[in-house]
């Protein structure tokens, strides 16, 4: 799997967040966005997420897929998506079978699993309404390793959590960098995977 | 890649009727909601049988019309809220049929209590066997057209805050004509038959229509 | 309202009231049936269905009485903070929503050999429907709030907000003139009604009072077991040694 | 303390209809909902003009009661959801005046446009200038019940995800009186004072409870 | 002013969240609270501002106060209470009438200082809708400023600011703790404050 960006450029609110973006990464590389807050890195990965549309330039996979963009890609947004009526498992579980691809329907002992290894093995059977920022935060990262998917779009993926999820996440990570996953990531704090960096720069600059 | 596509809905219909119970059993709520809107129109028109027995069937079909209205704009906007819609719209399953799958858990939720319930509140109407029945499968039918009809509403809106009156003005008018035919089929003002085929004629293009059209909103107002 | 001190009190008094008042129930519902059924006599312009009078006014004589019963109990939840306030509270729901709803059902029976329907719009009758509405609305605001705490503080505010129904019910008939019957029994310048329907009458409504002392007394014990149950599967939980019970808030980890 | 009073529930009033008239201008929305249901009816009931003007002012008062009650779910729930509820809850003024001033927001919002279109629609039904007025004069007196009434609905739903039936519930019992004493002044089927004075009671009933009620339950649901 | 909290506990969903925490600062200190995912911290800081019921123990002002304990406190959580719709001017603005005590009514040349100091000058006038995640959070840190309250709660204040901004943010603590206020945060992220530190343990762990 590889990516490659060219000459993007997003519109929001009327108004070009920015323009002429444009990386490559092949497999097992990955991508830090740093930028001043407002300088367009959430924009940047729903646009790649196939979220937003783009105002201009082309996003590409290779190998070539039919299949639309959304279906390659995990994005973790600042909205964790979680229902607060459902349990953890509940949630994480649905968005397993809902997210599933090419016939792999996540087992419930792989949810199971997902959970545990970022922690919440014991509140699994929580409703969400009950868990705690940094909780929430965890049952909605685990959602990467619940299913596959090669490309990872995290928005600061480091915030709200303690450091010994910081931890666990930063070797989740690597290890799906190790397979030859891709990694973006948009953040304030240092992010130790060896990424190469795309520095936004804050658009009233621009 | 089509083989997780009945698992991926399946799992939306489950979780959609799992939340609708968790959250104070809509179904059971929706029948209490229905059973006020039917002992409040006596009141507001006075206790005068005949006269009730005569509107019955429409006073049903307006309660059955409002309580669909009611819980159907939170039908988007609650995902779209708390980003679940950025992940319903990355899943393999075509947004199409995910509407479809989501109308069909609000139905059932609160459209075929409603439909269940409906010969027992004609009763209390005064309403006659053959009436009764005549609002029962007219309802039956006419609920489901409802339910597409205001998912239109509700995806249009889904990126304004807060739409339930705006939902409202883009569907009634939408929904006058099931609710002229199906009341014209309950009541047999007009003969059973003509106008329940009318309603069915509706039902069958909102199922074809309506998918599409709320796929099409939603897709547009993400952002 | 019983005198409920405390909840391990409370218990310790059940365990004895309780056969007492089903025992006293058993033995009121036989004299007052008999005396109802087959002792009292027809009525001279309503015949043998005035029978139904003796199980219809004692249901709706309960339904309003069980309602007065929640309101202490949810002004001891507010203001005493009462531990056994909520409780009563929510013990007394179904069961007034089930008096209620054998209010109307033998209303609409009898009603349609005296008025020719089962069922009209009329202010009585839909204030006590009405009254129905609120116990179902209390029951699905207990259901619906998980904190059982919270939903205890919440039901009473709403149960009292509800209580202006009461005196609704009660004087509709003179208010409104209307179809059903005005009071005959409790009413300013003594009942008018025949003593030989009245006694029967009296026993009846002794027999229903009781047996909703001894259901609610039930249900109130029930309630206080459960609630017992929960906490101890809590404390099992956070010591660590019990595994989450199913249904019961399982134990958050780090 | 108490010279900030009067400006920060006024900062709140303006808020409120800022707020209500950026999202889609929600007094134009009430009224355009109104019109629906006041077209939809004569098409459930069949054009008979004697019936609609008989029964017109309980479809006026019926009207009114649902498009209160359909955007008022969201009256505190918007305010939890986002957080602003904790610091409504640590301003100095009362939580009870709070309330009320966001009840005369919503009125204002919604309820007073529909007290001043009901002439009009009224003349769609064919009401003759006596029960106009009577509408007009009993509508104008009642919504403001009839959201208070609502408040105390949205204030015990605050917590729960999706309060819409669950309010509607709690609320349409305690509002059937003013429904009932409405249309009976609205119609002057029992003379026009005798219900009216009964309508006013119920509005300073509601004007005097619904502030303390909704505010109780307000503090009690917040954690 | 003066903080004093003795024996707290707090219990959430019929559980006991954390017992028997104490402490007490003084005019100019500060506090950190840390600890894992779910110990409680955010729980602490809502129970001190009067927005969660205490199981037992007491909070004091001293001097004492006869007004409600939220009428001292600035309370900045998890969500940011800010109205898509309106401007962001408008939003603080409207906390600054509202939660101003003692006759100090907020001008709105302050509401605008509030924002420029936190770098919104520029788009303050934007409805909060369009705002990137950093820049709905400093305009809801902006409140600290509008109005004067002498107890600031910070839920994890550093969360998706900037570097800029995280380094204005602990300008305005240290000047608030140097006027004799008092700043409680709860932080996973180093807050150079030179507080006290308190740490919670994890409830398993208690
Ligand atoms: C579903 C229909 C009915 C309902 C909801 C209903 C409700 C009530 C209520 C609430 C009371 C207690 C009034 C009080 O204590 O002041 C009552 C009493 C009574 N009802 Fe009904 N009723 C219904 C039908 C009927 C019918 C059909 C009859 C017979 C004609 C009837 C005869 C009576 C009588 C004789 C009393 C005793 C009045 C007194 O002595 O105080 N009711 N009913
Ligand atoms: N609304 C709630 N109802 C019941 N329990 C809750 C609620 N919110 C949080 N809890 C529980 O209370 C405990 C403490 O939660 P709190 O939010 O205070 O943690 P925290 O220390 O702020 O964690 P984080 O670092 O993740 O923000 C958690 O175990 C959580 O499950
Ligand atoms: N929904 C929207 N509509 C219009 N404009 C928007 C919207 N969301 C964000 N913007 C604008 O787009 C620009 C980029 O926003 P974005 O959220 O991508 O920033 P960011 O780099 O993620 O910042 P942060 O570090 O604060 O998260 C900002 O100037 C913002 O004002
Ligand atoms: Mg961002
Ligand atoms: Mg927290």
């Amino acid at each position: 799997m590889q990516v490659e960006a060219q000459a993007l450029s997003v519109e929001r609110g009327g108004r070009i967040v920015f323009s002429d973006i444009g990386f490559r990464l092949a497999a097992g590389e990955s991508l830090v966005v740093t930028g001043p807050n407002g300088a367009g890195k959430s924009t940047l990965l729903r646009a790649i997420a196939g979220l937003l549309p783009l105002a201009s330039g082309r996003i590409e996979l290779s190998p070539a897929a039919d299949a639309p963009r959304g279906e390659f890609c995990h994005y973790v947004g600042h909205a964790d998506a979680l229902k607060p009526s459902l349990t953890a498992f509940e949630n994480v579980a649905f968005f397993a079978a809902l997210l599933a691809t090419h016939g792999r329907r996540p087992t419930g002992a792989q949810v199971d699993a997902a959970l545990a290894r970022l922690g919440l093995a014991a509140i699994a059977d929580l409703p969400c309404a009950y868990l705690s920022a940094g909780q929430k935060r965890r049952a909605a990262l685990s959602r990467l390793i619940a299913v596959f998917r090669p490309i990872w779009l995290l928005d600061e993926p480091l915030t709200a959590l303690d450091s010994a999820s910081q931890t666990i996440l930063l070797d989740l990570m690597h290890a799906h960098l190790k397979e030859g996953g891709i990694v973006i990531a948009a953040t304030h704090a240092p992010l130790p995977i060896g990424a190469r960096e795309l520095a936004l720069k804050s658009a009233r600059a621009a | 890649m089509k083989e997780t596509l009945p698992s991926a809905l399946f799992a939306l219909l489950t979780r959609d009727l799992t939340i609708g119970r968790r959250i104070g059993g809509a179904a059971s709520l929706g029948i209490v909601f229905f059973l006020c809107l039917v002992a409040i129109t006596p009141f507001a028109i006075g206790p005068d049988l005949a006269l009730l027995s005569r509107i019955g069937p429409a006073i049903l079909w307006i309660a059955a019309l409002l309580a669909t209205l009611l819980g159907l704009d939170r039908l988007f906007q609650a995902e779209a809220e708390d980003g679940s819609l950025d992940l319903l719209l990355s899943s393999s399953a075509p947004l199409e049929l995910i509407v479809l799958v989501k109308c069909l858990a609000h139905w059932l939720l609160t459209g075929l209590p409603l439909v269940v319930a409906s010969p027992l509140f004609g009763l209390m109407l005064g309403l006659d066997t053959h009436a009764l029945a005549g609002v029962f499968v007219s309802l039956l039918v006419g609920t489901p057209a409802l339910t597409l009809i205001g998912a239109i509403g509700a995806a249009l809106t889904v990126s304004l805050r807060r739409g339930g009156l705006l939902l409202a003005i883009l569907i009634l008018p939408l929904s006058i004509p099931v609710l002229i035919f199906g009341v014209a089929a309950a009541s047999r003002a007009a003969g059973f038959a003509m106008p329940f085929l009318i309603l069915c004629g509706l039902a069958l293009m909102g199922l074809a229509l309506a998918p599409f059209a709320a796929a099409a909103a939603l897709r547009h107002s993400i952002e | 309202m019983p005198n409920y001190a405390n909840p391990a009190e409370f218990l310790r008094l059940a365990r004895i009231a309780v056969p007492v008042t089903a025992a006293l129930t058993g033995v009121l519902f036989a004299v007052g049936l008999y005396l109802a059924l087959f002792d009292s006599p027809p009525d001279y312009q309503q015949g043998e269905t005035v029978r139904i009078m003796y199980l219809h006014v004692p249901s709706a004589w309960m339904a309003m009485f069980v309602y007065i019963v929640m309101c202490s109990a949810a002004l001891g939840t507010l203001v005493w903070r009462h531990p056994l306030a909520d409780a009563a509270q929510k013990a007394a729901a179904p069961l007034g929503a089930g008096f209620t709803f054998l209010c109307l059902m033998t209303g609409s029976l009898w009603g349609k050999p005296m008025w020719g329907t089962w069922w009209v719009w009329d202010a009585r009758l839909t204030s006590v429907f009405v009254l129905f509405l609120i116990y179902l609305g209390i029951i699905a605001l207990w259901q619906v709030v998980e904190d059982q705490g919270k939903a205890a503080r919440l039901v009473a505010i709403f149960t009292l907000v509800g209580g202006v129904n009461i005196p609704i019910i009660k004087f509709s008939v003179d208010w409104w003139n209307t179809l059903h019957q005005s009071a005959s029994v409790f009413r300013l310048g003594g009942p008018t009604i025949a003593m030989s329907m009245l006694w029967p009458l009296l026993i009846m409504a002794l027999a229903y009072t009781s047996l909703f002392l001894t259901l609610h007394m039930m249900a109130i014990r029930n309630e206080i077991l459960r609630r017992r149950i929960k906490r101890l599967a809590m404390i099992a939980a956070a010591e660590g040694e019990a595994a989450p019970v199913a249904g019961i808030f399982p134990e958050p980890a780090e």
